[in-house]
């Protein structure tokens, strides 16, 4: 993206830097986005390299944040890890976000029935408590990412549609809009050239708001059994798989917990910065 | 007033089909034969026929979905292959439990999210501010069935201050037994005046209810402070500054009441959120409610109990958004038009 | 020549009307829009633009009712220049404007901005980057892509400066297209619109030629309005009775200082025939009115 | 009432208002007019301290009270008290979940004025049952009323009143008009006026600052500077009057 | 009820010599992680309920793992003609059921009619029996349709349960059955679901320092459990984890048990489709498990397997433990075209979901197989939808635990690996004339000729495991019990899987 496109999607971003807090969070994020690029690189040990005889083993000289049940480095799990749960929050995102945002700007736009329909459908998945669809969904799919991703995604795009179809409402109404229905421009392109454009911004908030709490509930899920499964490494597997270790060996549950909790942290912190310097007044969900 | 209470209510009916719907569609693309979670691992062909046959699986797609409706509607929620009860008896047992724990979580939150939030208000951008965001951000970047595991080592099983697990001590089952009117042990307590049980709920709600409380409070905490900057940025808190009233006064006697309308839509949505945090909560504080529930019947794939557990759920969140609709009427006049 | 006319139409929004039974005819020469705020002025001019579907009545355009007209034909004739955000913010001038010109004649955008005084290189930039005066230039020169033959002007200059707004108006009264121009500020109007028609709670209380309406109103909330202007060197404007527009009879007549028992009766739009050109006026005691007569 | 020397608002390092002297004496007008984001509400709000966020230098006395010095006590005791701020869109200015009575009540009670709610709004002509109305529910003009009624329930002698009319309907703004001028002549009111409508400023002010772009360009009294302009700026603004 | 928190958890040593015993006023609490109860009918019930069930109700005769034999329960004695087709049980005289009525062969014989009529689950273990007569209070006399151990099919820890067929109680309000305990509060879904209290008239008599209550606290999370143990909240957790359990060995106050059980972990090769058709393979998976490296991870949770039967049954056979060696099957992969110069060969397995040891299993045979050049596509499922793919045939490696109702090998054989039209749990889908002749004969054997019985099971296993390669056997579930220190007499019956004989215990 050129700095004059990113200017383009966010706009008004005020001149001075917005808030050292969100700063913390972006730094924090791109570290770990980067750790978990870079994993194959900079992982002591190769990925999922069971070693039974070493199991257990407490932080120290070889294995920095210790050893699992079986033996692997947990340092190592947690740099792949950090790539299944990003690789989930990304998808999930971009797959509700693409299923609400069509939806609520079809519903925004057109009104009417339209509308009343599209809403009431997104009424009866926000209904359904999110986590509990997605096990729903889990025990339907087969545990797995894939499946962590599509159940969060059916549960999460309501949320997208909603903002989409309030803001693409307010839109709508713009003289902007009016202008270019009088000059005859097609409904698709007015909402594809004017709506869409014009309704991004806090979606694009909403969906770095929301990176934290799709990891969240795919860790849950994970924990739960319902998500990703061995070998794949994953943040709240790992600590499913150790949780009946806190009290004999602590490193196996706290690392994955601490990960968790700063990815969910940066987002959330960076989002949060976001929504300030880009629409303060829309209020969280 | 009427009109509107009356269009709500049909909407509430509408989501609630849809849930029921969604339900039944989920539940018939479950795979593995419900028949055979009934009959056991070891079942013949023969005893799965007639397991089959006695939950009506062999009916075609819409007979069985129109049966589930009608039968919903009278009550009958069918039988849990589980504990082979009918799934409204064992919610109806189950259930109080988690309305007890996240009751008190929404509380804990409530209490602790709101002052916070004005706390963070009045001290914009200095150090109050800033914690309370840190902490508050934590609070809800914090997977619940970690910290619940986190809390009980430390202060439960390590300090010793709170009890490990359980809803109160069962020796007081026997030496001052309660008498269950509405099935939640704390309003049961209060009514019969069983103060013995009611300390020791409490007691051994502390923690679970803390756990529980975390994200609630940590949103609502940013929720009221962001509301109330923003308040404090409206025109109408610049004329209370004008007439001569103190930033305090100015947040706690007028911002705060238009603040309290977003937190209280809040409060709906966190509340049917908390519910399922509770699920998660309720295994490791082995709290008697409708987690432990869910998760026994998620596991034993108890069809039934699994819809029973989802449209509780579903009915509880449309009726909270339906309160906090009619609640937002009292706070914001404004509302009261619309 | 009538381009579009109102019949009897009602508009809401929902089922609730904000505009009850309006019967007007846009003529030559420039129409003016005037009334109370919140009367409805906005919402007539959008039905005029198609952008609204009618409770009731219809909108006529070259004859026939909009409904069955050809909305093609429809779109070239009429455009509109609203207040405010009428730019998409996130695309250039040029392009904008482009959008109103058919594939084949992008390049006329330069000439467009020239027609209007601006500089055609403005068309690189976006619209946060001109201040209100050249936006609302754009907004007319885009308009005017189409060659329309009427421009639905709603408050086209308030929110800018007053002398921005002068040189606005000067632009405006220089175009071939004719007008339909929504104001509260009456000296516009007297500039721009040979008609004028007063909406008061959602009906037209008065029509005419507007120099005769400002000169000697036939309807007391247009003299309301004509009075309460304060003028420079003059004496301050003296409050009038302040109350709300009555739900049933005449609307106005909670506040009318020649308020009759007989105004609890809705009075009918009638012609008033002579003084010195006839007119249409919604009222029981026009004729004191104009008499002079004062309350009773 | 009002004494201003060299006051100077930078918003960021930007200087936004500059009001090299403005005075205003009991029972006198003073208007503030310009074109829109020359300063006047900025300078407005300056005068009673309640600029955010902004670096305030110069000399601002109010009602005997040294505005940029003073702790938020003092501050406090004459806002409202001494000096009211009537501010433009008048709806969202009061609180939207508090009735109109229950802010009066309120202010009065802070400044410990014993004064009678309904008699303070049946003198600006309205109905004492709109003390128990929500902002909402009560219309533009009225809540303009309410706001001065406030300003002189609580024995202000200084009303600061910013664009109070702008976006009123001409007749509702002569209502508004007259009940402030019956205030200077029966109080010996001071009042300061901002406005973009020279006609309104010419039938009302007994002096007049004229602002662009954060300076004052032009003052003096208004017969004068409106008759005879001496900057261009107030030539263009006179010209394009109608 | 409820357990009284110090005296049931505070040890009070009991002075050893002359003092008269205490008299044990404690409740003994057991922690299962689920649900206690479903169903109280003793004739279906059959699941979590045996835990409490066994304490309640008996049947004929009781396993004794250690002598590997059935002893005497409610029956003092008993005979079968030679060719095991008539059975005759001699009746405990004084026995009295818990609703006063008392227990004869005429009252025995009903319950047992009832039960098999009931046709629930577990009512199987008598599908052998023809007629059975009561010829006076004390005589049960069976015949049976072919011979089979009816001695050991009685001592079933479901279905067999002597009970008055007037005293069931579907709602656990009461009970029919002859044990030493009897219900004393039940509440489905409550923290405590179930209190059991002494039965006075139990024909085993009450010392003082027996426990005359017990309560059963439900706690899913091992870790909760733990904690309440130390806490002397709970007296018994039946499985903890190895590092726990490790814990546990060095706390004061908890003592622990550890037994191998009758529990085995089966990997079923498809034998009939995909990749494993080929026997070379199969052999090549089982060389591939790091049987050792796997029983380190577990931690003392599992014990060396050999052969199909575990110890402690008859069938047992020391010598067919399997072997790791990685360098053989790389050979064996090879010949058949697969390996680390070859073809990538992909194998679909799935295993239960939630199961913690057989994740480690998946962990482990993943990471070793990847150095083979196989990828191992591990899922985990519930058993109802994997049981479902597994008749469909569609996995290549079925990973389940098996272990039998009643203490016989024959449970394997027969319901394993014996060829079936449609796959029920043969999830090897082996089909094998031969092998399903010799597992035919295995019940008559075992009824007359306990030697010959070894020998065929010997054979029969050498069959599957070395010459079909149908299944591989990881290991061979060990019990870890944890329980408070001052609770005397605890011995793990791996027969009954969890439960815990409570009139046994003392203080
Ligand atoms: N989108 C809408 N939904 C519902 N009511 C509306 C909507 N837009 C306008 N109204 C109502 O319709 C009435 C007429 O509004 P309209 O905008 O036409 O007034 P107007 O004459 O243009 O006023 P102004 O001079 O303030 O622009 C008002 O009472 C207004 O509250
Ligand atoms: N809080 C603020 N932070 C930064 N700049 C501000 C702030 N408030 C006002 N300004 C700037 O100060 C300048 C003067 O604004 P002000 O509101 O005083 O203008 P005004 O004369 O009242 O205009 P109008 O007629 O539109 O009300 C403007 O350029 C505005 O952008
Ligand atoms: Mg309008
Ligand atoms: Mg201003």
């Amino acid at each position: 993206m050129s700095g004059g496109e990113l200017r383009r999607t966010l706009p008004r971003l005020p001149a001075r830097p917005t808030d050292r807090l969100a700063a913390v969070g972006a730094v924090l994020l791109a570290v770990i986005v980067l750790a978990a690029l870079l994993a194959p690189w900079i992982a002591p040990y190769p990925d999922n390299q069971p070693q039974p005889l070493r199991a257990l083993l407490p932080p120290g000289g070889a294995h920095w944040f210790g050893t699992d049940q079986v033996g692997r480095d947990v340092l190592t799990q947690l740099l792949y890890g950090a790539r299944t749960s990003l690789l989930i929050a990304a998808s999930v995102l971009a797959l509700s976000a693409t299923v609400g945002v069509t939806l609520g700007l079809v519903a925004g736009y057109a009104g009417g029935w339209l509308r009343d329909v599209i809403m009431r459908i997104t009424d009866v998945f926000l209904a359904f408590p999110a986590l509990l669809l997605a096990l729903a969904l889990a025990a339907v799919l087969q545990p797995g990412v894939t499946t962590v991703i599509m159940a969060i995604a059916v549960t999460w795009w309501p949320w997208y549609a909603r903002l989409a179809m309030s803001v693409a409402a307010s839109v709508a109404t713009r003289p902007y809009v009016d202008a270019a229905r009088c000059l005859g421009v097609p409904a698709p392109v007015i909402v594809v050239r004017h709506v869409l454009p014009n309704s991004l911004t806090p979606v694009l908030v909403q969906l770095s708001l929301d990176a934290g709490g799709v990891i969240l509930v795919a860790a849950a899920l994970s924990y739960l059994g319902l998500g990703a499964h061995e070998p794949t490494a994953e943040w709240g597997l790992m600590v499913e798989a150790g949780q009946t270790l806190f009290t004999t060996n602590w490193w196996v549950v706290t690392f994955p917990g601490l990960a968790i909790v700063l990815t969910a942290f940066a987002c959330n912190v960076l989002g949060e910065g976001l929504r300030n310097a880009l629409d303060p007044r829309r209020t969280v969900r | 007033m009427a009109g509107y209470l009356a269009r709500r209510l049909g909407q509430a009916l509408l989501v609630v089909a849809g849930v029921i719907t969604l339900t039944f569609v989920i539940m018939r693309l479950v795979p593995g034969d419900p028949a055979v979670a009934f009959a056991g691992p070891k079942a013949s062909e023969a005893e799965l026929a007639a397991a089959r046959a006695r939950f009506g699986l062999d009916d075609p797609i819409p007979v069985q979905l129109w049966n589930y409706v009608r039968d919903l509607v009278t009550g009958d929620w069918g039988t849990s292959l589980h504990t082979r009860r009918p799934v409204v008896e064992d919610l109806a047992l189950v259930f109080p439990a988690s309305l007890e724990l996240v009751g008190a979580a929404l509380v804990l939150a409530v209490a602790a999210g709101v002052p916070i939030g004005v706390l963070a208000a009045r001290f914009k951008r200095r150090l109050p501010d800033v914690g309370v965001r840190v902490g508050s951000m934590l609070a809800v970047s914090v997977p619940v069935f970690w910290l619940a595991l986190a809390l009980q080592t430390v202060f439960a099983s390590n300090l010793g201050w709170f009890p490990v697990a359980g809803e109160y001590d069962g020796e007081l089952d026997t030496t001052s037994p309660l008498t269950l009117w509405t099935n939640i042990t704390v309003v049961d307590a209060l009514i019969t005046g069983n103060w013995p049980i009611l300390t020791s709920t409490l007691h051994h709600l502390v923690l679970p209810a803390l756990v529980v409380a975390a994200y609630p409070a940590g949103v609502i905490a940013q929720l009221t402070r962001a509301a109330l900057i923003e308040e404090s940025g409206q025109d109408h808190t610049r004329l209370e500054r004008a007439l001569g009233f103190s930033e305090s006064r100015i947040l706690t006697r007028f911002a705060l009441r238009a603040a309290l309308n977003p937190v209280l839509s809040l409060i709906a949505l966190v509340f049917a959120y908390s519910m399922v945090n509770a699920f998660l909560v309720e295994a490791v504080f082995n709290w008697p409610g409708l987690g432990r529930y869910a998760a026994d019947a998620i596991r034993s794939l108890d069809t039934p109990a699994i819809a029973g557990v989802t449209l509780l759920v579903a009915i509880v969140y449309v009726l909270a958004n339906l309160a906090v609709d009619l609640l937002q009427g009292v706070v914001d006049p404004r509302a009261r038009a619309g | 020549m009538t381009i579009l006319a109102a019949r009897d139409l009602v508009l809401g929004y929902g089922r609730r009307p904000v505009v009850h039974g309006v019967t007007l005819e846009l003529t030559e020469g420039g129409t003016g829009l005037i009334g109370e705020s919140g009367s409805g002025k906005t919402t007539l001019a959008r039905a005029f633009l198609g952008l609204l579907k009618p409770l009731g009545g219809q909108v006529v355009y070259a004859g026939r009712d909009l409904r069955q007209a050809d909305r093609r034909a429809f779109r070239r004739d009429v455009q509109p220049v609203f207040q405010g955000e009428s730019l998409d913010p996130r695309m250039r001038i040029g392009a904008s404007v482009a959008e109103a010109l058919p594939r084949g004649a992008r390049d006329r955008v330069g000439a467009l901005l020239e027609q209007v005084g601006l500089d055609p290189e403005l068309a690189a930039r976006r619209p946060h980057e001109l201040s209100g005066g050249q936006r609302q230039r754009v907004v007319i020169a885009r308009a005017l892509a189409v060659e329309p033959r009427l421009l639905v002007l709603d408050e086209p200059t308030s929110a800018l400066d007053v002398t921005v707004q002068a040189r606005i108006l000067d632009l405006l009264a220089g175009l071939a297209a004719d007008r339909l121009l929504i104001t509260h500020n009456l000296a516009v109007v007297e500039r721009l619109c040979r008609t004028s028609h007063v909406l008061f709670a959602g009906r037209v209380v008065e029509s005419g030629e507007t120099a005769d309406l400002l000169r000697a109103p036939a309807h007391p909330y247009t003299k309301a309005l004509r009075d309460a202007v304060p003028t420079l060197g003059g004496p301050p404007p003296e409050p009038g009775r302040s109350a709300p527009a009555a739900e049933s009879g005449c609307p106005f007549r909670l506040r009318c200082p020649l308020a009759v028992p007989a105004c609890e009766e809705l009075p009918e739009p009638r012609v008033l025939a002579g003084r010195p050109r006839p007119r249409t006026v919604a009222c029981h005691r026009a004729e004191d009115l104009l008499g002079g007569a004062t309350a009773p | 009432m009002i004494e201003v020397r060299d006051l100077r608002v930078r918003y960021g390092g930007r200087s936004v208002a500059h009001v090299p002297e403005l005075d205003v004496a009991a029972g006198e007008c003073v208007a503030v007019v310009g074109e829109s984001g020359s300063g006047k509400s900025t300078t407005l709000m300056a005068l009673l301290g309640l600029t955010e966020n902004a670096e305030v230098t110069g000399q601002v006395r109010v009602c005997g009270v040294d505005v940029l010095r003073a702790g938020p006590r003092e501050l406090r005791a004459i806002r409202g008290a001494r000096a009211a701020l009537v501010m433009q869109s008048p709806q969202a200015a009061l609180s939207p979940t508090t009735r109109l009575g229950t802010l009066m009540r309120r202010a009065l009670k802070l400044h410990g004025v014993t004064a009678d709610p309904a008699e303070a709004v049946e003198a600006v002509m309205l109905d004492r049952a709109i003390l128990r109305r929500y902002p909402h529910e009560i219309s533009g003009g009225q809540a303009q009323r309410f706001a001065i009624a406030l300003a002189v329930a609580l024995g202000a002698e200084v009303i600061l009143a910013d664009e109070p009319t702008s976006a009123l309907d001409v007749t509702v703004q002569a209502e508004v008009i007259g009940v402030l001028g019956r205030l200077r002549a029966e109080r010996g009111l001071a009042l300061l006026l901002v406005s973009h409508d020279l006609a309104l400023v010419s039938a009302v002010a007994d002096r007049v600052l004229v602002m662009r772009a954060g300076e004052v360009v032009e003052s003096g009294p208004c017969a004068r500077v409106l008759s005879e302009p001496s900057h261009p700026y107030t030539r263009e603004l006179l010209e394009a009057t109608p | 009820g409820g357990q009284v928190r110090g005296t049931g958890g505070t040890p009070k040593p009991s002075t050893s010599g002359s003092a008269a015993p205490t008299e044990n006023t404690g409740t003994f609490v057991y922690a299962p992680n689920l649900g206690v109860v479903t169903d109280w009918d003793p004739a279906t019930a059959y699941s979590n309920e045996l835990v409490a069930m066994s304490n309640i109700y008996e049947g004929l005769t009781r396993y004794d793992a250690r002598t590997q034999k059935p002893e005497p329960r409610l029956a003092t004695k008993w005979t079968s003609s030679p060719d095991g087709k008539e059975w005759t049980f001699t009746l405990r005289e004084g026995v009295k059921f818990h609703t006063g009525a008392p227990m004869d062969a005429a009252a025995a014989k009903k319950s047992i009619e009832r039960t098999i009529k009931m046709k629930g689950g577990p009512a199987y273990i008598w599908s052998a029996v023809e007629t059975i007569e009561a010829p006076d209070p004390t005589t049960l006399k069976f015949t049976l349709k072919y011979p089979t151990p009816l001695d050991v099919a009685a001592s079933a820890g479901y279905a067999a349960y002597i009970y008055d067929v007037d005293g069931v109680d579907k709602d656990g309000k009461k009970d029919g059955g002859t044990g030493p305990y009897t219900i004393e509060d039940f509440q489905k879904g409550k923290e405590t679901e179930l209190t059991l209290k002494a039965f006075d008239g139990y024909w085993g008599g009450w010392k003082p320092e027996q426990y005359k209550k017990v309560a059963f606290r439900v706690t899913p999370q091992l870790t909760t459990a733990w904690q309440l143990l130390q806490r002397g909240e709970v007296n018994f957790v039946p499985r903890l984890n190895p590092q726990l359990f490790a814990q546990a060995g060095s706390t004061t106050g908890v003592q622990t048990s550890e037994r191998p059980s009758f529990q085995n972990l089966l990997m079923l090769f498809n034998t009939e489709s995909g990749p494993l058709k080929t026997a070379e393979v199969r052999q090549a998976l089982q060389l591939a498990i790091d049987y050792e490296g796997l029983l380190g991870a577990l931690k003392g949770a599992g014990s060396k397997s050999s052969g199909l039967v575990p110890e402690g049954l008859l069938g047992h056979h020391p010598g067919l433990a399997p072997v790791h060696d990685q360098a053989k099957a790389q050979e064996l992969l090879a010949q058949v075209g697969y390996g680390p110069d070859h073809a990538e060969l992909k194998l679909k397995l799935t295993y239960a979901q939630g199961d913690d040891d057989q994740k480690l299993l998946v962990t482990l045979l993943t990471a070793a197989l990847k150095n083979l050049n196989v990828s191992l596509e591990a899922k985990p499922m519930a058993w109802e939808a994997q049981w479902d793919q597994g008749k469909k045939k569609g996995q290549d490696i079925f990973v389940m635990y098996w272990y039998p109702d009643y203490a016989d090998a024959y449970s394997w054989f027969v319901n394993v690996f014996k060829s079936a039209e449609k796959p029920h749990f043969n999830l090897s889908y082996l089909k094998d004339a031969e092998i399903d002749k010799a597992i035919d004969a295995l019940p008559a054997l075992t009824a007359t000729d306990k030697d010959m019985a070894l020998q065929s099971y010997g054979k029969l296993q050498r069959t599957i495991l070395q010459e079909r390669f149908a299944a591989a056997v990881p290991y061979v579930q060990t019990y870890q019990r944890a329980l408070s220190a001052q609770v005397k007499g605890y011995i793990d019956n791996p027969a009954y899987p969890n439960v815990v004989f409570f009139h046994d215990l003392s203080i």
